[in-house]
């Protein structure tokens, strides 16, 4: 403290920093959490004006109960074999993830990130919107590329950064992209995909056509002035866009507190800015799913954006090079109340009468065998090794693709790189 | 053949495009209802409609942004920065978006995106309206940059730049709009009626890329320079008597080598002009180029005049600017050398 | 439109750009203003939560009412005296305002802008905040200066950028900066002071200081993503800032509906933070220093930022650059139904008895004299001439303060200046 | 003196200043409790309290905007970029704001602010976790700029910034944090602790900014390097039997034109090295500065061995990387020429 010789008599001014309920050491603590009861938030007709709905940024979209039932009336009523369609999804994301997790341990690459807990975010998304829709995700919505039957092997080679990567080695593990597939190009810089959403639908828009876009964003992430910039653009231009805030809570070691989450709900910006906004329960894939078929069908009928918050917890660490247990409590991810996302869908479905554990570990050892399958076939093409110039790629590439046309300087320097080569093989 | 200014030939090239491609569309502050504080944008939101020319909100990472996400979709996207001095909260989407999509998904997605801005000074703008930020941009991997000196070439480049399919940065020397100026601030200004480059063809016709073009041959030494000081080099070899080779670049990212290196083996001279500032200005990278592949023809230091290594002044304008003082000082070193 | 083979039997999309009421040739149209009365607008207590006071986002603090009385809760309850020291500083605005743009046709200097219609906004912050809090304002905020007994003259040095410039002639005209009058530097870069202040105000808490900060942002401006990071930084650290957004409607050619103004009231971004926020008549100088008093005394108490719309309406041209009658219609100004604040103001202090129209007019017309003897201090330390290379300043300062010390490169270009200008002086 | 890595000496730097003078502050994304993801302020939160040690949000425009209000207000922030990469949201703060205070107010406000951020290649991150941009900001007039090479020039040229009254931007090498790596990637790698400059003081010194470190005399070339680069020469001339002098410039800008002007009159070669894109490098500008200088001197072009005009590919690392053969093959051409 200063001696401020204007103060006078005024109390001394404080710098607030927002801290986590629990700190290593700590028992977790979600006692903060409130948990609206499933089926107790309407469901507003997609016309109705984003004034009439601010309360839905307060409160939790919740279809599936305690007792797994489908409840209210954001059930999207979807039949039987959806529904295990979308469990098979989920349940193969996070084979997936663990078995990409574990090649990175064995040194297989240099890089992963699971989406544990998050599976029924993306799948339930990649379910409800339409094939040619683009999503415009972040590096934990791999299971939009799953659930539009991306192959698996593709994606591994993807993370291999091998001879079968259609990214030519050039991209970070996991940063995915296939326009086929209506997944655009992931950036390692935060955020940068969610306003680009919304000029894609701006132009889809602009052209007179159907599709639309979803995009995805952290919590964390939000504090980007991308962020600003996409709602804004989709405000005024009322862009056909779902612009989903996937809050798991967690940023690197940073809670959402510091982005702005201790002072209201990320689903709120949506009230600041005059749009529509949903806070839905990220770990319950109905409501996931009903939530995204709301905003797409206000998008599809020249509604405008709407904004929702996803809300869920980041059970594991940010990545491969994150050890969680340096920030907060080791078993915060298994006490979050609102519980695992494949569980939940696979109870509602047992207490349908459309499963059972029997079939439920059946599938399981399925998905086992069919990724292994795919690791074998990725690895066939090679995997990531880090201290070598037997690159899977022919080094010619990485001089291709920065122009549509090589231009001189890099022709000749791509010449220069193969004599190098050369050299460094004798 | 019409006698246009700058504007026009600027407004003609985006007129003539959205005319032929349905997926040219044009955005930016004020460029919509009211075409553009420099009136580059006039008439085309009442010819081609609202959804093709439209006013953005004050966001230049919003615009730039939102126009890698049309371009990805399918259109071209014609961007206006109301000054360039501007361009720098769009830089990130520039940078690590736009120059990087077509490398990253190795060609699956790719960016037929202009940005356009009028930019550098000789307009009394101060520090925030008279910048020449090109340099930065020709250090970023997957960017061009092109920079016209006369309404013919702003034209057939800008159309050029349209048609491109890569992200491609127009900057439009806004002191030369109106006139070429010469850098001579105490002579009356001179209008691009009486200039041979402002006979610009109504139609569509380009002005390739990546090509420089020598607006004046010559044997004693080689003047490389672009935009405005184009026509400060003109007028200084003139007044000095310089049987100079003046080169105007026009494209700054991918730079004509072969026109340059061409020319500075046939003089053993060279002298680089630009109004940004010197240290890792344009300069810099062209004076490494010519000593690296003419070394041995060389008969003098590559000379630079350009911009201070300072912002630039409102009031001291014509101390900052680099005009045929400047110019022709490091002419005659070069020469005297 | 294109065909889209997927779009199946789906309306198509259509790009929606919003449009002003109100077109050249068309009648000013003010219709969908909505104004609440005066007074009508509670006042909560300044340590009530945010979420006790969204209602104040969307409607209108106002004090001084049609026939000139000051009603409701928000009234300051100010002395006379302060009353016509602030009328006196808001005329005062004008009359400089009037002559520095009539100097700028007369080809003085380069540029100016007017604030007109605006006073009111500067002015009672300036009287309402403590002398040693600091502001940081945009170009419409002169005012503050003025209120704050910052000299004309000096005011008008900056504008010709000459001898007397302590800006040394290097900022375009109206970009003032004086530190001991609490008013920060302006930037040319729109938007950019908005977090500069709410980093000087945590650097003010951390140091347990008690000194506030003001800062100010254009509607247009709001678009930013400064504008995202000043609010979220703001809300984070529960910093001690005031963050006033000026709503006159117009960036250059563009209504706030391309802002986003269509969609709800700027005052709304407050509550999708979770900050305070208030909408306030800005041409009621009344209501300014009520709000901004209110907003102060939360700050100093730890209480956080608050988020003030000022709703007003930019009467004249964006600038000496700018003709709006090529996108609004020419009388728009003249029909703005919140009035002008100076007559608003005079009024009050005639309904109160205590000021009148010859009082009125003995006032303006010393501060004519007062603001016409300036104009001549000023001249006599030159004008900005822009055909010539006889400078105000000396050309060596031109290397001067881009760093603390000249590094040798500066040094010698400033050598080669001093020579460059003797040859042209020959 | 204590044997650290240059990360340790990096938080040894920033202890020291937060104890002696209670106006510096450190703030970014993680650096709070967590200590930052490079640990380079692991402790200082729990021993100088959360006003003045705090973590922000994922904003790299608010950390630099926030650090300029309180470098304003008085203190002297030290704000850390998670990555270089992730700089250019902040850029415009950076050259707008940052860079033209004291200019613009003539020195009314000036901004004691640093910058820290990791930076460079060679660790597997992929285009975004890998890039050198320090020649864009030394294009921009009001910024220094700072890299070092090894633990202790580290920690004395972090004070120096923190203690310099304009903002400096310290970028630190991230290949390098824990051992000095020389570009053989198929070596294991050697630690800090058999480094001499890894033998660092406890307490308060400096390394004065604006100035470069002959690290090796010799005769035959100038080598000029920085960060990194350093030890990729010292091991290239090495293998190479060369009698190089290398110059590790430390600065970026200022750069010490005397060091270099000196040695290159020497040897009458050089070539300069870095991981940056070769195109508007910095090697463009001391090209350029040494041929304008030393151009009577010069027996052979300046090289430049540098990383390449593309985005930094994740698989092809030692491809881009300008380790011993390419900076080897430079030298070769350059005693050749
Ligand atoms: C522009 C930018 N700044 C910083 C980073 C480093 N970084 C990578 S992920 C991350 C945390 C993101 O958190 P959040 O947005 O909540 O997403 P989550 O990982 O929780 O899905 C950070 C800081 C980055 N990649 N890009
Ligand atoms: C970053 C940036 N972009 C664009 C401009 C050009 N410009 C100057 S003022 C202005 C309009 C600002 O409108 P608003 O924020 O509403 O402020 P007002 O002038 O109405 O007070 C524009 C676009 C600028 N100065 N800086
Ligand atoms: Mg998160
Ligand atoms: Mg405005």
């Amino acid at each position: 403290m200063t001696i401020d010789p204007e103060r006078r008599n005024r109390p001394a001014l404080e710098l607030y920093v927002p801290e986590p309920h629990a700190r290593p050491g700590d028992e977790p603590d979600f006692s903060h959490i409130i948990i609206p009861a499933a089926g107790s938030v309407p469901r507003p007709d997609i016309a109705a004006q984003p004034g009439e709905m601010k309360d839905l940024a307060y409160t939790l979209v919740r279809v599936l109960d305690e007792g797994g039932q489908a409840v209210g009336p954001w059930d999207p009523r979807l039949h039987p074999d959806t529904l295990r369609r979308m469990l098979r999804d989920m349940m193969l994301v996070r084979v997936y993830d663990d078995r990409m997790y574990r090649a990175q341990r064995q040194g297989k690459t240099s890089f992963y990130m699971k989406s544990t807990g998050e599976e029924a975010i993306a799948v339930a998304a990649g379910h409800a919107l339409e094939r040619e829709d683009m999503t415009f995700p972040t590096y934990r919505q791999q299971g939009l590329l799953v659930a539009r039957g991306y192959p698996l092997a593709q994606m591994m080679c993807q993370v291999y950064s091998n001879r079968g990567d259609k990214l030519k080695g050039r991209q970070l593990p996991v940063m995915y992209s296939d326009k086929a597939h209506g997944f655009f190009s992931i950036s390692g810089n935060l955020a940068t995909q969610f306003p680009q959403a919304v000029g894609w639908a701006m132009a889809s828009a602009i052209k007179g056509d159907s599709r639309i876009a979803a995009a995805y964003i952290g919590d964390g992430s939000t504090a980007e002035g991308d962020f600003h910039a996409a709602v804004t653009f989709a405000g005024v231009y009322r862009a056909p866009v779902i612009l989903n805030i996937v809050n798991n809570q967690w940023a690197i070691s940073t809670f959402s507190g510091i982005a702005g989450g201790e002072l209201t709900t990320f689903a709120a910006r949506a009230i600041g800015y005059g749009i529509a906004g949903l806070r839905v329960d990220g770990n319950d894939a109905l409501a996931v799913y009903a939530a995204t078929r709301w905003a797409a069908d206000r998008a599809r009928s020249n509604l405008g954006p709407t904004l929702i918050e996803l809300f869920t917890y980041r059970v594991e660490g940010h990545s491969t090079s994150d050890d969680p247990s340096a920030y907060r409590p080791k078993s915060a991810g298994s006490n979050w109340p609102l519980g695992d996302p494949v569980a939940r869908l696979k109870q509602h479905l047992v207490v349908l009468g459309e499963w059972d554990d029997e079939r439920h570990q059946q599938l399981s050892d399925e998905l086992e065998a069919e990724v292994r399958a795919a690791q074998r076939e990725a690895e066939k093409l090679g995997t990531l090794v880090t201290s070598s110039i037997e690159f899977p790629q022919d080094v010619r590439t990485m001089f291709e693709d920065v122009f549509e046309e090589m231009p001189w300087h890099l022709r000749e320097q791509q010449t220069q790189m193969v004599d190098e080569l050369e050299a460094k093989r004798k | 053949m019409t006698v246009m200014n700058m504007i026009q030939a600027i407004n003609s090239a985006q007129n003539v495009m959205m005319e032929r491609d349905g997926n040219v569309v044009a955005l930016g502050e004020d460029v919509g209802y009211f075409g553009g504080v420099f009136r580059a944008t006039e008439g085309l939101q009442r010819k081609y409609g609202k959804s093709r020319v439209f006013d953005t909100p004050i966001s230049e990472n919003g615009i730039v942004a939102t126009a890698i996400g049309m371009a990805a979709y399918g259109l071209r996207p014609v961007a206006e920065i109301q000054f360039a001095d501007y361009i720098y909260p769009g830089f990130d989407q520039l940078v690590s978006e736009a120059a990087r999509m077509r490398y990253r998904t190795a060609g699956e997605w790719f960016l037929p995106l202009t940005i356009r801005s009028p930019y550098g000074g000789g307009i009394f703008g101060g520090q925030t309206h008279s910048q020449s930020p090109e340099a930065l941009f020709a250090h970023v991997a997957g960017l061009k940059t092109v920079i016209p000196s006369n309404p013919y070439d702003a034209k057939g480049l800008l159309i050029a730049a349209i048609e491109d399919n890569d992200p491609v940065l127009f900057f439009e020397p806004k002191r030369i709009y109106n006139g070429p100026f010469d850098g001579f601030f105490d002579r009356p200004v001179t209008p691009w009626a009486k200039h041979p480059k402002a006979e610009v063809p109504e139609g569509h016709y380009t002005v390739p890329l990546g090509k420089a073009a020598v607006v004046r041959e010559g044997e004693q030494i080689t003047v490389i320079a672009y935009g405005t000081m184009v026509h400060v080099a003109l007028a200084t070899i003139e007044a000095q008597g310089i049987d100079a080779e003046v080169i105007d670049l026009r494209t700054i990212l991918p730079v004509d080598i072969d026109t340059i290196e061409a020319s500075v083996k046939k003089t053993g001279r060279c002298v680089v002009v630009h109004e940004a500032t010197r240290t890792g200005g344009l300069g810099a990278e062209l004076s490494a180029l010519i000593q690296e592949r003419c070394f041995y023809h060389l008969e003098a230091p590559v000379g630079r005049a350009t911009g201070f290594d300072t912002p630039y002044p409102h009031s001291l304008e014509w101390a900052y600017f680099p005009g045929p003082i400047r110019l022709g000082t490091a002419i005659k070193k070069a020469l005297e050398d």
